[in-house]
Parts: structure tokens; C-alpha cells; sequence
């Protein structure tokens, strides 16, 4: 087994994106997540890349629209109000289909809100706070060393289908620590950008857009966008799954709760109940299927977020109404313990159907 | 010897060529062309002294001048 | 007879989507010309605001981005990171560069990113429908100052090619105006010494030029450039306010 | 196996460093761990503390409301973890800083360590958490005495030796306290 | 009757804000719907408001949560980009308990987009752009008559939420002229609001936040934040339906596209087959209840959309999956044709159930 | 005898969450003085920014609103344009004002809004754990310029106070310290002036404190006095930049 | 009753004015109706046009594909148009800026005016819109000509009445252009 | 005449007081406040001339003065 390191997850993240060759980084401070801009302040010269601490989110977000057109793999990073001042940037990348990390450590809101953890911006990630008709690629690690591996997963997918990929954490996987395996990035290198603005040297001069006058262009670029997001469902569902045959109730619970929720079923498991977890790694695209087939056979389904229901829309619009559907959360900060869990696993197996 | 050439199509008939040109050789065309503009045009084409100012001064980019 | 005016090779042949005698048209053509005068057409990326000349991927033969409404000093600060050795410049108009995009402007000229930034100063939101621009004039009536522009309620006239010379990172910062022929000229130098800068690597350069918008001013083209001469320059004072001449300041 | 403390104090005891060694040595042996602070917007003032969790299996929730032990190096801390702690679990009291008459659970296993004044006649009063450390690691066994005081070079690869062995000292004292349960000599 | 006047509907919806009572305006320019601000521009001086052109967006939603919290009923209009800008200060202001209206005339997205008539914002409008754990209430008309009259309806209902209310409508609504009736608007004044800063005068001083530390209070406030959305959901909810009872087949629809749908209703029904239309006309609160029993006894809907797909996601969220679902959408400025919609009805006629 | 020296009314008594010697303890402490030396407590309403002085609400006996970050010119122009006869003041850090607030206090300076800014200017960000400000130094090393601020990537110290003052609508622009006590008594009277001149409604008036941030300097709070004076005065000059005298400018 | 038209031209002609004029006389004769005009990012070049329903009853969609009728003011107008208009509906083109034999459909009702020579012999070829709608209007009967010249004041409060007896003069020989199909004279 | 008295819990020690007094006669204290702090503390109020320096710059506003 590769040697182990102890860190904390914001800083795995940042070293997941060198490891995927990432070499720009354009943010501006925010708790949680500003071990991030602050060990990349001192990492990135090193390595011949460029840090560059942006006057403002907008700020940031525009830089790596720049960096991205000019052809370079390059990230930001936030957290709640920070990411809301990002939207029409990302709107226009997903426009004009550019690749980039966009990571929130979640904080409390609506508003300032403290930096206790939280889930309450998964609407705004997985179903655009920017304006139009696009999706950002949402990635929802639950531990230190998946905060190293899905960074260097999110370039990868984004770079795939040229849309901005986000990760999408809590405080808590900000700033735990945990032994981490700093696997070597494979031979897989960012994959080529023929659309980049490099000069037009020995080719046409080429433009990144948004705007689409002629009669059908707009539609028909909506269109092609929507053909992505499409491919995306089909191919790049990520999940973990445990117990998904011969449980009573199956959780449904992604990032720090998940982590919870293991206790919990840990504890449940003690107390003789047989309860599966659906573990949504991609929430854009969200597991569906298996959510459905898993609903379908094992009929009740418990929810847990920490808001005050988001996710649980994606798991109603995954199962058939017959299916029980409980949902718990605890919004603001309050953090569901596993004793919680446990009371709601029983609750749900008690209930009767609708 | 010089000459302009004036895209007649091109031209949106602003008149800061008529203006620019200091031996007044450029005039207002009465007949719009394809834009529905009426252009500017050489009025006098032996009398330019290729200083390019009409040319300098288009924003269209219609003029050519020729020494 | 040889050819001693035509197209710059920069400018790509065809019609523009500009007013008759909107001056948005010289300015691409100054750009054009720069370019094409220091050879740097294959190595130069254009940004552009959104405003009249959001266009400009149609009309220039280089590569280039259309940055959301005022962004474009981050987005061309993105780029020239990537790419120091390549030509960036954005082009914005009042309402993209001194309302909404004042934060970028700023920090970029603060931060001294060589790049070259042609500002065009028509006192009004030329696309949007002649709204005021925070460069319109007192008195002047726009959309949305029916009454005429009023300090009180709307603020004062705001002149960026003084308030940038004061940044350390701006290394060229000069007003220019396109209203006849001279003034043009005048003009041509002032852009073609910012992409010059830009080359030397001196920092921020910075060309702001007035511009009438006939249509929303609602005057003939030829009244709107006595507009130009005989209102704004008196309030928007023509001249150099900064220039470096040292690559290894501070 | 499966363990979590929580450590907590003022900022500058040292408490969050203290967590750090606990969990590099579990992480050493090979065990699975996590590491959870917990801080405020604020960045001083209150207490600092921070969540240990230490098991053999996946660990499940960084986050614990009801710990096997906790560490408290003073007063407000005490008042907020001590009723925390499960019952006939472990909780160690810093009494230099603590009155221990304040304690109140009876169902709990304590260990009353004057962590401060050891550490100030072993010549420094920083050490308090070192010597804290050394009397926890002795008391639960949770990971090896011998491999924390083996691991200090290699974690604190810039400081002079003598910075080594004096923390080395620190953590032996404090082991050697709780073996022999109340009485300290330096 | 009284008198009609024939109305653009972007100054139809200045006008309901006068007649509202509201005396402020912020904003900056976006077609389309600058004939808002420059309605206001001239009207608003007159009689004793303020207009100010704002420098930005941000400017602007961050001046109506100034006069907001001032006491003062306060509106801000703009379209997509402008609107994704605004998150961070919206999300402020549902944090912060103030009300005010935020006119969204749609644009295409992503990016900068056209300016033809499209419902790409209805997650943003309905599922929070901002971050956190929060919701806007959501109007959308489809008449001038609606602009007029759902302008003032929004000012109510933002104010007895204290929470920010959108007004969500597209280029054809801004745009078009319809005969208008200006009612005055009744005694029903703008609640009184002891909640503003006023100055602390005979009273304790008070300030508005969103930001709570100490312990669960951040988490309570999340939940009462909650409970104004539950009560919103029971007690206004507003839509229109017709033909709920014998059709054959219902279709969703709202502002623009609902008034095409009129018209393929009509073509249908010439053809004898009976199609009823449930129109939201609040779009938060979605009108669940009677989507869900509509649908149960139709069994048969058909959402159209101008988009890939959004509010029939809230469509299905409220029926029975025995239910057969159809979506027929346009995204990027198409626009469905009558015709386009008549054939959707017929092939959902034709499908067999899932 | 008698109390020649107590703690302004305007100013709860209360304990501050502030670090020990840092002056934004000071600069409440001004704020309220002035308050109550107009006896303007009942009809003031504070606006804060985020930064360590977000919890203004909890320290000021009048009414108050926490802005987002960056926006508290913005809200402030709404509170007085609905409140025109109160005293409306923003209290700004320099990650807000300077950095992330660029566009709206520019804007509000430039419309002359009769508000008054209280401006902390400590080189660094605060609240958040000492990142760079667009005031730090060039050569200070904060958590994200662990090598020292280089202007050739990072950009220069700003000026506020200067680049205000070159604004029409602004009536008062001046930069004061508070790292002694001779200091704190100018500073006192310039925060007077700005509430005066607010209440004379003569435009937007503009104080810059510089402060020390001692836990992110990492320094003791008394050499954290002397690096104000010795480090940050030199290149923050003190002085008044601007000062209208006439209530019917222009 | 329903019906539905499509006005187009270039920026200039008077054609948003046009669609207004008939959009208030529908309402004044209490139907219902809808003005709905196409604009693009730009400000200037291209086509204006507007679309105007009128019925009796409630107006679902204000936008038409396939519209009773047109009335195309220029060339461009025509090309985009004249392919919609609905069998056996009706086209009025300005024959004044487009060549007849540039009409195609043959299973529709055309009406060639020459809108802007007529205007130009009342006076002012800027009434062309005018002279179109007097066509239209006669053609159509879909409002009341009567109407429409009694409102002309009302439209325009501050303008001169020559200016009003200019527009009911051009209403009128567009009317009479209409029913007398073909030959016109002032 | 005059005197200062310091709130010894709301101090929080900086210090500033101690170099701001004309007449040296503030120090600081070898005892923890119940903030954690060695407050100041008024050595010597006798001389005390009630100048107010040290109130005015406390910013913890921890002084008052009498005179
Ligand atoms: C975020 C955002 N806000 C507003 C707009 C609408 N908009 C487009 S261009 C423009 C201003 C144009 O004025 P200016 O920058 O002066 O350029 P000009 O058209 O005069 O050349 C505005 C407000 C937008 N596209 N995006
Ligand atoms: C939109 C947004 N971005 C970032 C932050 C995080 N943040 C809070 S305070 C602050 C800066 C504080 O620095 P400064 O304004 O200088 O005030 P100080 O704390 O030094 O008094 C930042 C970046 C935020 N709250 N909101
Ligand atoms: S300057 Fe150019 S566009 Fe203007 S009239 Fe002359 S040729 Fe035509
Ligand atoms: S609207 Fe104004 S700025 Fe735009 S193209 Fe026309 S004249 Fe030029
Ligand atoms: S962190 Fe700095 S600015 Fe904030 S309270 Fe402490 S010393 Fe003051
Ligand atoms: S200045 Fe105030 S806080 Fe500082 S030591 Fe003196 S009394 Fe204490």
C-alpha cells in the first residue's frame, strides 16, 4: 500500500488540482476553504504555475473564464455568498463551454451565515443559480482522500464535456484531516483544446461566445448543451452503494452526512436492522437509476441532508410514489448526529406506507 | 497623381469624408445604395492629392487611396 | 499607382452593424492597424465588453472572447497569465468600463497586468437604448435622465483616463477623441504607442476615446461630431496623463 | 477497535498540535483516523478544540456528540465537554487550570493532571499539552507511548534538538503520572 | 367596466408599482426590459420617489436592501445576467427578512443570450440562485393586465413574507401591448414595518443580519425561515385552470407559453378533443395540489415549457407516477407554434402509459 | 471631581470581540463620540461591512445593518435616499472597501451621497485570517503573499483616501492614524468633521484610519504601533487629501 | 371573430405607429388585442415588424406563425413574410419599394399599393404607413375606418391639426386605393 | 487634582495606555483578569493630571477620568 499522509481536506483538494496538472488559481478569501488559496499562494510558484489572489468573486470567476479560453486547466474556489457573486460567470462558461474547477465549501445562508457545516446550497449547484438553461457537473466527496481524487476527477470531467465542474463540501471535509494515499496522476494528460485562444497562428482566428443571433442558432446551441448534459446522465454517474439487496430502508445521504449515516447504520446494524446507503458521488449528474431500482426493491427510502430538503426532490423524482419516502434534515448549521439517524431509521420502519 | 476609390456599397453616408477632405472633392450621392444609404462619392478624382484624411476618417473603412 | 491607404489585414472585409458614423468603426480600425503595424496578428487575443462592440469576433481576423458585461480586464488578466508572450487588449465602452466593470478596470490597472485596454467614451449605453453612462454629461438628457443628468440624484461625470494615471500599475494613460480627421491621427498614435507598451511589457496601457453615438444622442453623424468638439472635450480634456518610460519601475 | 477524545482548551495550549500527534501516530500504526477542529468566524477569543476519532474499521462520523474521552485543559471547556462524555468514559482535567471541584459527573473515569506546573519544572509551561498527551496515551493505550516520543524528530523536522528532547521528557512525564496514578516528581 | 388603456407590458408593471405604492427604484439597464427604468426615470420624480440608475446589478439589489430595510417599498428590474448577478443580495435579503421586488424579463442562457422570449431562469427563480436554505416567492404573468395587477399582488405577498418576491417573465410579456385596466389600487396600504431602521428614536436600537453565532440560533432561524415557506405553500398559491373536470388530456403552462396553449387548446377543441391548462401564476409556491389532483383523475399531462425542461420537474414532484407525463419544451428563444403544441397533445393522447 | 472622560453613550458597555490593542476599538470608539457629540444618536443608522467589524450592531447603541461584503455604500445609498434627514455611515475594512467594494464606494463617492465612510485601513484581511489586502505593503508577507507582496504579480498598496478625493462628489477625504495617542486626538476631530459636513449635507465624506492587525502581523500590539508608524505612514501619507467648503458646489 | 396581421419594414417607416394605431382602434370598438413587436439585441439595421391580433375573445398566443394577413413595407419584409401568410389570406405590399414580381404565393389575396408615391403626392412620403393602413383597413373591415380617423386626434394630442387632417387624408385615399382596387389619384 | 480609574476586566492589556501616559504612571499588572489578560493597572494616581491620553487611546475604552 502507497505511503499515507495526514492532511486536512482543503489541503488534499488543492493538491488533488496539482496533481491533475492544475496551475492557475484565481480566488478571493473566504472561510472555509482559505487553506486553499493559501497553500497554493505558496505552492503554485514553485511549479512555473501562477496564483493570483482576485479583488472580488466576480473578479475571480472572470480570470478563470480567461485562463480556461487561453487553453490552461484552472480553478477558484469559495464558499455560499462568494459562489452566488460567481453565477453569471459560470453561467457564461457553461455557454461558452469552458472547462474549469469551481470548488464550494459550503457556509451557512441564506446570506453571511456562520461556517458551521452545511448542504444548503445543493439547488443552487445542481440546478444553476446562473441564468439559462445548463447544469454545472457537481461532485460531492465525503472524505480527505476523495477530496484529493474527485479534484482530479472534476478536471477530468469537465474538460470531457467543456463545462465547469464543481465540488461541492462542507466545512467539515474542508478542514478534517485524514491519512491520504497522494496517488501519482496517471499518464492521462489534460486532453487537447483545439478551441483555445492561442493566437491564430497557422490556422483561422477562432472566438469563444455566447451570443447567437441568426434565426435557430440560440436554440440550436441550447440544444447541443442539453445533448451533453444528456451524455452526462448516461455516462458519468458516480455512487457508492452498500447494502442495497437485503436491506429494510436504504439513506440516501451524500458528504459529511454520509459519514454520519455510516455510524448510524453502524449502530442500527448492532440493534439487528439491515439498513443500505445510496451514496450520490456525482449530484450532477444524480444517481437515478439506482436510486430507483434500489427504492423499487427494498421500498422505503430515509433521506438525510443538512438543509431543509434539497436533495430529496432528486430522490422523489427517481422513485415511484409507492416507495416511502422520509426525509430528515437539520438546517443552519445543526448537524444531524448519528443517534438522530438511528431514531429516524426506526421511525421510518415503523411508519406505514402513504 | 493619387486617387481614392470609395465602396459605394459599403459606405453609410455619414459625411466626415465630405468634411475631412481639404480640397472639398467628396460629395453626397443622390441615389441610395444596397444598405439604403445615400453614399459618399468622388467628385473630383484629378484634384486629389492622396492625403488620405476621407480615408483616416471613415468609420467604415470604405475608402481606398491610391499615390 | 500604389495602394498607400487601405484595410488593415487585421480587419476582416466585411460590413459593420454600426450606425452611420458611429466611431466604434475608427476605433476597430485603429486596433486593426496597431496590430497589424507591429506583426502581431497571429499572437494577439481580443476581449471585448458587451456594448455595440460586442460584436468584434465578426470584424477582427484574431482570436477572440466575449467577456460578460464589464469583465473583461479579468478575463483578458486569465489570458495573458496563460499567455505573457501573446498581445492582449479589451475593448469596452463608458457603461461596460466605468459603471459596471469599475472594480476590474481598477484592480487591473492596479495590479499592472501588461495588456492594453481601448476604452470608448460615447457618454451613453449605446446597445441597452441611450441610457445614461456614468461619463454622460450634467444637463444631458438620456433614457433615463429625461430631466437632463443631474449631480444630486445621478452623480458627476467620471474621467478614467485621470483616475488610472493615478495607479502605480498603469504605465500609459491618455484621452483621445476620433472627431475629425486630425484628432484621428492623433488617436492612431496614441493606440498604436499602447500596443508598443504592451510589447515592452511596461505594464497597463490604457487609451480612452470619445466617441459620439449619434442614434442615441439623436443627431446627424456630422452634428455629433461637433458634439464631441464642442461638449465633451471641455469636460473630457485631450492629453497624455501617464506615460513610463522606464521598463523597470518602482 | 474504535476510540474518539475530544480535545479542548484556549487557543494557545496548544490543543489543536496535540490532536495532530495523536493522529499521526494512530495513522502510523496503521489505524484509521480523523482529525476535526472546530472554530469560529472569529478568530480568537473562546475556546479551541478539536475531535479525534481513532478505529480499526472505516470511520463513519468525524463529528461526536457523545465521546469515549475528552481532554479539557481549562475551565469553559470542562463545562461544555464534561457532560459529553459516555458514561464510564474517560476524562482527563487540566487542575492547573481547573478547579476540580468542578467537575460533577460521577460515572466517569478521571484523571486530575496539574499539566501546567509539570510542564513549567520541566522548564516551560507551553508544555502543558505534551505532558497531557504523554498522561492520555498512558491512561488509554488507544496508540503506542513509544512511537509518539519516536515520531517528535519527524514531526518537527526544523526545531533544535534540545526542543525534541525536552517535549519528549514532557510527554514521558505525563505518562509516568497517570501510570502511577497522582503523584509527579521532575 | 372601467376604462381600458393599451399598455406595453413592462410600463403596465411600472405602473402597478406606483400604483403600489412603491417609491423607489434601483437598477441598471438590460433589455429586455428597459422600459422599466426608464418609465420610473421619468414618472418616479413626480411624485416624490427616486429613481437612480444603479453603476451595476449588485449596486442595485444592494440599494433595495438599503431601502428596504429603511422602510420603504422598493423595487429593482433587470434580465439573466443581471439577475444571476443579484443572488448574493437576494439571498441576503431572504436572510435578512426584507422585502422588495425583483422583476426578472428573461433572456436566453446561458451566457449573454439573446433576447427572445425563453423560461430558462425557472430553476434560478424557484430553486434559489443564491446560497442557502432559502426560497423567493415567484410571480409569473401572462398578460399586460397580469403585469400590471401581479406587480402589486407581489409587493403584498413580499411584504407579509418579508422575504424577497421575483416577478418572472419573458420578452414577449415586457414587450407586448394589451388593453390594460388601471385599477386604483384599494385602502390595502403596506403594512407596517417596526422592524426598519429608522433611527433609534423612542425606542431600542434595532439592526437587521444574517449572521447568528451563537449556539442552534443560526439553525432556529433556518427553521423559521421554513416555516414562512410552508405557510406561503398553504396559504397563497395562486394559478389558473380550465377544463380540470372532463378533458382528456392537461396541460401545465405559464405566462407566455400558457397564452399559446390557449390558442392549441382552441385548435384542439375544433378538432373535439377536450384539453384543460392548470397555469401556475405563483411559481413558488408551485400549485401542487391541484396539479396532483387534476392529474389523478385526467391521467394524462403535457408540460410545455420555452426550455430543456424545468417547472415539469415540480410537475412531477406533485403527480402520481401512474400518471402519464409528457414534456414538449423549446430552449434558446424557440418558441412552441399553436401547431407545435396541438401535435404534443395528440401524440400524448396517442402513448400508451409508461 | 467630576468624569472628564467616560465612554460615549452612542457606545454599548459591553466587551468587544476584538483582538487586544486592535483599533478598530478605537475607531467604534470615534464613531460614537462624534454620534453623540452632534446628539445624532436617535436618527443614526450604521451600516457595516464584513470584516472583524461585522458585529458593529452589537457595539453601537443606534440603529444598524450588517451589508455584504464589499456592498455597504450601496445599502447606505438606500437608507439615505429613503431617510435623507438621517446620519447614515458605512464602517469598512480594507479587503472590503478597496478590494472586493471597489465599484460602489467609487460610484457613492462620485453621486455624492451625503454619507459618511469610516475606512480601516490594517494592510491585511482581518476577520478571515490575514490574506492580502489591496493595502498591503509591497514586500509584507501575509497568508496568501508568503513570499512578500510582489507588485509584479500581486499589484501595488492602493491609495483610497487619494483616489477618492479626485471625485466631484466628494466634500472630505483625509487620512488619520490611531498608533498613539496625539494620533487618536486628529483622528477624533476628522471623524467629527465627516459627521459634520454629512450633516450639512455637503456629499460623501471619507475618513482612512490606519489600524494595526496584530494577530496576523504577528507582532505584540505595541510593535504593532510602531510598524504603523514607521512601515505604513511613510507610504500612507497622512493629511487631508480633500475638503469642500462650500455647501453649493459646482 | 379573429384575426391577425403581421406588419414589417425597415426602421423608419412608421410601422410600430401603424400596429398601434390598429391595436387602439381594436380596443376602443371593445375587442381584445395583443401588439407584439420583433427586436433584436441591436438597435439599428434590419426589419421592424409587429404583430397584431384582434378578437373577440380572449388572445391566447400573441405570436403567430401563420398569420391572416401582412403587410410588408420593403423587399426584405416580403421575402420573410409573404411565405407565412395563411392560404386565402391577404398580403398588402408597398409596391413603392417592392417589385410585384417578387411575390410568389398565388393562393392569397394581394392588394399592390404604392404607399409611398401616394404619400408623396399628399404631401409627405413619411405618411406612407398611413396611406397602408387606410388600405388595410378598407380591405379588411377588421376595425372601423371611421374610428380610426375620429381617433386620430386623440392619438396625437400635441400635434397641429394640419398634421391630423394630413393622416386622415392619407387614411382616406388609402381607403378609397383599396376599394377602388388599383387606380389612385390626390 | 484628578484620578483614572481602569476597568481591570474589560482591559485587555495592550499597553498602550502605559506608553501614552505623560507621567509614567500606568502598568502593567503581574495578575490575570478573568479575560486571561495582565490588565493594566494605575501605579501612581496621585500625580495624575487627568490629561486623558490614556483613555484616549485605550481600545478597549476601559479608562475613565476624573478631574
Ligand atoms: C450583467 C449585465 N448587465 C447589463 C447588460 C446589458 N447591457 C448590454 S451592453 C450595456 C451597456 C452598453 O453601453 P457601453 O458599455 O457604453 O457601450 P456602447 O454600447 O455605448 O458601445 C448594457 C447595460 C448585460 N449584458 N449584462
Ligand atoms: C462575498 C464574500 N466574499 C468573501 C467573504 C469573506 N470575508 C469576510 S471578511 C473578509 C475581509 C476582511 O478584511 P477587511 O475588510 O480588511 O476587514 P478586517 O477584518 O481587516 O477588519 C472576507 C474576505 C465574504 N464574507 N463575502
Ligand atoms: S466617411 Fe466613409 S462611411 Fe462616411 S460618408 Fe465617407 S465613405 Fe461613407
Ligand atoms: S448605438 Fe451608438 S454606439 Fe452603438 S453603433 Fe449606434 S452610434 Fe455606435
Ligand atoms: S484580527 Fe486584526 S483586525 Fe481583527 S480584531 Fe484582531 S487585530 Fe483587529
Ligand atoms: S490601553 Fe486599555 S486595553 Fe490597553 S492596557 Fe491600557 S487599559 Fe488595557
Amino acid at each position: 500500500m502507497a505511503e499515507k499522509t495526514l492532511l486536512k481536506g482543503n489541503i488534499a483538494l488543492a493538491q488533488g488540482a496539482i496533481a491533475a496538472g492544475c496551475r492557475y488559481y484565481f480566488g478571493y478569501p473566504i472561510t472555509p476553504q482559505n487553506d486553499i488559496p493559501e497553500y497554493l499562494s505558496a505552492e503554485l510558484p514553485k511549479i512555473g504555475g501562477t496564483f493570483i489572489q482576485a479583488e472580488s468573486e466576480l473578479a475571480s470567476i472572470n480570470m478563470v473564464m480567461g485562463a480556461s479560453a487561453a487553453g490552461a486547466r484552472v480553478m477558484t474556489s469559495s464558499s455560499g455568498p462568494g459562489i452566488s457573486l460567481m453565477q453569471e460567470g459560470m453561467s457564461y462558461m457553461a455557454g461558452s463551454e469552458l472547462p474549469a474547477l469551481v470548488v464550494n465549501v459550503m457556509r451557512v445562508g441564506p446570506g453571511l451565515g456562520g461556517i458551521a457545516p452545511t448542504q444548503g446550497d445543493y439547488f443552487q449547484a445542481t440546478r444553476g443559480g446562473g441564468h439559462g438553461d445548463y447544469f454545472n457537473i457537481v461532485l460531492a466527496p465525503a472524505s480527505v482522500q476523495e477530496m484529493f481524487g474527485l479534484a482530479i476527477k472534476a478536471f477530468d470531467l469537465s474538460d470531457k464535456y467543456r463545462n465547469p465542474a464543481m465540488i461541492l463540501c462542507d466545512a467539515v471535509l474542508g478542514q478534517m484531516k485524514e491519512p491520504v494515499i497522494l496517488e501519482e496522476r496517471g499518464a492521462e494528460a489534460p486532453p487537447a483544446r483545439p478551441w483555445a485562444l492561442t493566437g491564430a497562428k497557422g490556422r483561422k482566428p477562432q472566438f469563444l461566445k455566447t451570443l447567437y443571433l441568426s434565426d435557430g442558432e440560440q436554440e440550436a446551441h441550447n440544444l447541443e448543451l442539453k445533448g451533453k448534459y444528456d451524455l452526462l446522465r448516461k455516462e458519468d454517474v458516480l455512487f457508492e452503494g452498500k447494502g442495497l439487496d437485503d436491506s429494510e430502508v436504504v439513506i440516501v445521504a451524500f458528504g459529511t452526512v454520509s459519514r454520519i449515516v455510516k455510524t448510524a447504520i453502524q449502530m442500527a446494524g448492532d440493534e439487528g436492522i439491515r439498513v443500505g446507503l445510496i451514496r450520490p458521488i456525482t449530484l450532477f449528474p444524480f444517481p437515478a437509476e439506482v436510486v430507483r431500482r434500489t427504492a423499487k426493491k427494498i421500498r422505503r427510502v430515509l433521506v438525510v441532508e443538512m438543509n431543509t430538503g434539497q436533495m430529496v426532490e432528486d430522490v422523489r423524482l427517481s422513485i415511484e410514489d409507492k416507495v416511502k419516502l422520509r426525509f430528515y434534515g437539520r438546517p443552519g448549521g445543526g448537524i444531524p448526529t448519528p443517534e438522530d439517524v438511528l431514531r429516524e431509521i426506526k421511525v421510518t420502519l415503523d411508519e406505514k406506507g402513504f | 497623381m493619387a486617387k481614392i476609390i470609395i465602396d459605394r456599397n459599403r459606405c453609410k453616408g455619414c459625411g466626415f469624408c465630405v468634411v475631412a477632405c481639404p480640397k472639398d472633392l467628396i460629395r453626397i450621392d443622390k441615389e441610395l445604395n444596397i444598405q439604403g444609404y445615400l453614399p459618399a462619392m468622388i467628385a473630383d478624382n484629378d484634384n486629389c492629392t492622396g492625403c488620405a484624411l476621407c480615408a483616416e476618417v471613415c468609420p467604415d473603412v470604405a475608402i481606398e487611396v491610391y499615390k | 499607382m500604389k495602394k498607400v491607404f487601405s484595410r488593415p489585414k487585421s480587419l476582416v472585409d466585411c460590413q459593420t452593424h454600426f450606425c452611420p458614423g458611429c466611431t466604434h468603426g475608427t476605433a476597430h480600425r485603429l486596433v486593426a492597424d496597431a496590430i497589424d503595424h507591429f506583426g502581431v496578428r497571429e499572437k494577439t487575443i481580443g476581449v471585448s465588453g458587451v456594448g455595440c462592440a460586442v460584436f468584434m469576433y465578426d470584424y477582427f481576423a484574431f482570436d477572440a472572447i466575449e467577456a460578460p458585461h464589464g469583465r473583461a480586464p479579468a478575463v483578458a488578466t486569465g489570458i495573458k497569465r496563460v499567455h505573457p508572450d501573446k498581445i492582449v487588449f479589451t475593448y469596452q465602452g463608458d457603461g461596460d468600463l466605468a459603471s459596471i466593470g469599475t472594480s476590474e478596470i481598477i484592480h487591473t490597472a492596479n495590479r499592472g497586468e501588461s495588456i492594453t485596454v481601448i476604452f470608448i467614451n460615447n457618454t451613453v449605453y449605446g446597445m441597452t437604448g441611450g441610457q445614461m453612462a456614468p461619463t454622460t454629461l450634467l444637463g444631458q438628457k438620456t433614457t433615463t435622465t429625461p430631466y437632463g443628468r443631474n449631480f444630486r440624484n445621478d452623480g458627476y461625470p467620471i474621467r478614467m483616463a485621470e483616475m488610472l494615471a493615478t495607479l502605480e500599475g498603469v504605465a500609459y494613460s491618455t484621452r483621445v477623441s476620433m472627431h475629425n480627421a486630425k484628432e484621428v491621427l492623433k488617436a492612431k498614435k496614441a493606440v498604436r504607442k499602447a500596443f508598443e507598451m504592451q510589447i515592452a511589457d511596461m505594464g497597463l496601457t490604457f487609451v480612452e476615446l470619445l466617441s459620439a453615438c449619434h442614434t442615441n444622442w439623436r443627431v446627424k453623424p456630422l452634428e455629433g461630431q461637433k458634439r464631441v468638439e464642442e461638449e465633451m472635450i471641455p469636460y473630457f480634456t485631450l492629453g497624455v496623463f501617464k506615460e513610463r518610460k522606464e521598463k523597470d519601475f518602482l | 477497535m474504535y476510540y474518539d477524545v475530544i480535545m479542548a482548551g484556549f487557543g494557545g495550549q496548544g490543543i489543536m498540535l496535540m490532536a495532530d500527534i495523536l493522529a499521526l501516530i494512530a495513522m502510523k500504526e496503521g489505524k484509521n483516523v480523523t482529525w476535526m477542529p472546530s472554530y469560529g468566524v472569529e478568530m480568537r477569543g473562546g475556546t479551541a478544540n478539536c475531535t479525534v476519532v481513532v478505529s480499526s474499521e472505516e470511520i463513519g462520523s468525524p463529528v461526536t456528540g457523545h465521546p469515549y474521552s475528552a481532554i479539557v485543559m481549562n475551565e469553559p471547556s470542562l463545562l461544555k465537554y464534561e457532560p459529553m462524555v459516555r458514561p464510564k468514559g474517560f476524562l482527563l482535567l487540566n487542575t492547573s487550570l481547573i478547579d476540580p471541584e468542578k467537575t460533577n459527573r460521577k460515572d466517569i473515569d478521571k484523571l486530575l493532571l496539574p499539566a501546567n506546573e509539570m510542564a513549567q519544572r520541566l522548564g516551560n509551561s507551553q508544555m502543558a499539552n505534551m505532558v497531557a498527551m504523554g498522561a492520555f496515551i498512558e491512561k488509554t493505550k488507544i496508540v503506542s507511548l513509544e512511537l509518539a516520543i519516536k515520531l517528535l524528530p519527524e514531526m518537527f523536522p526544523n526545531r533544535p534538538s534540545s526542543f525534541i528532547s525536552n517535549n519528549s521528557r514532557a510527554i514521558e512525564k505525563g505518562a509516568e503520572f497517570a501510570s502511577n496514578g497522582g503523584d509527579f516528581s521532575v
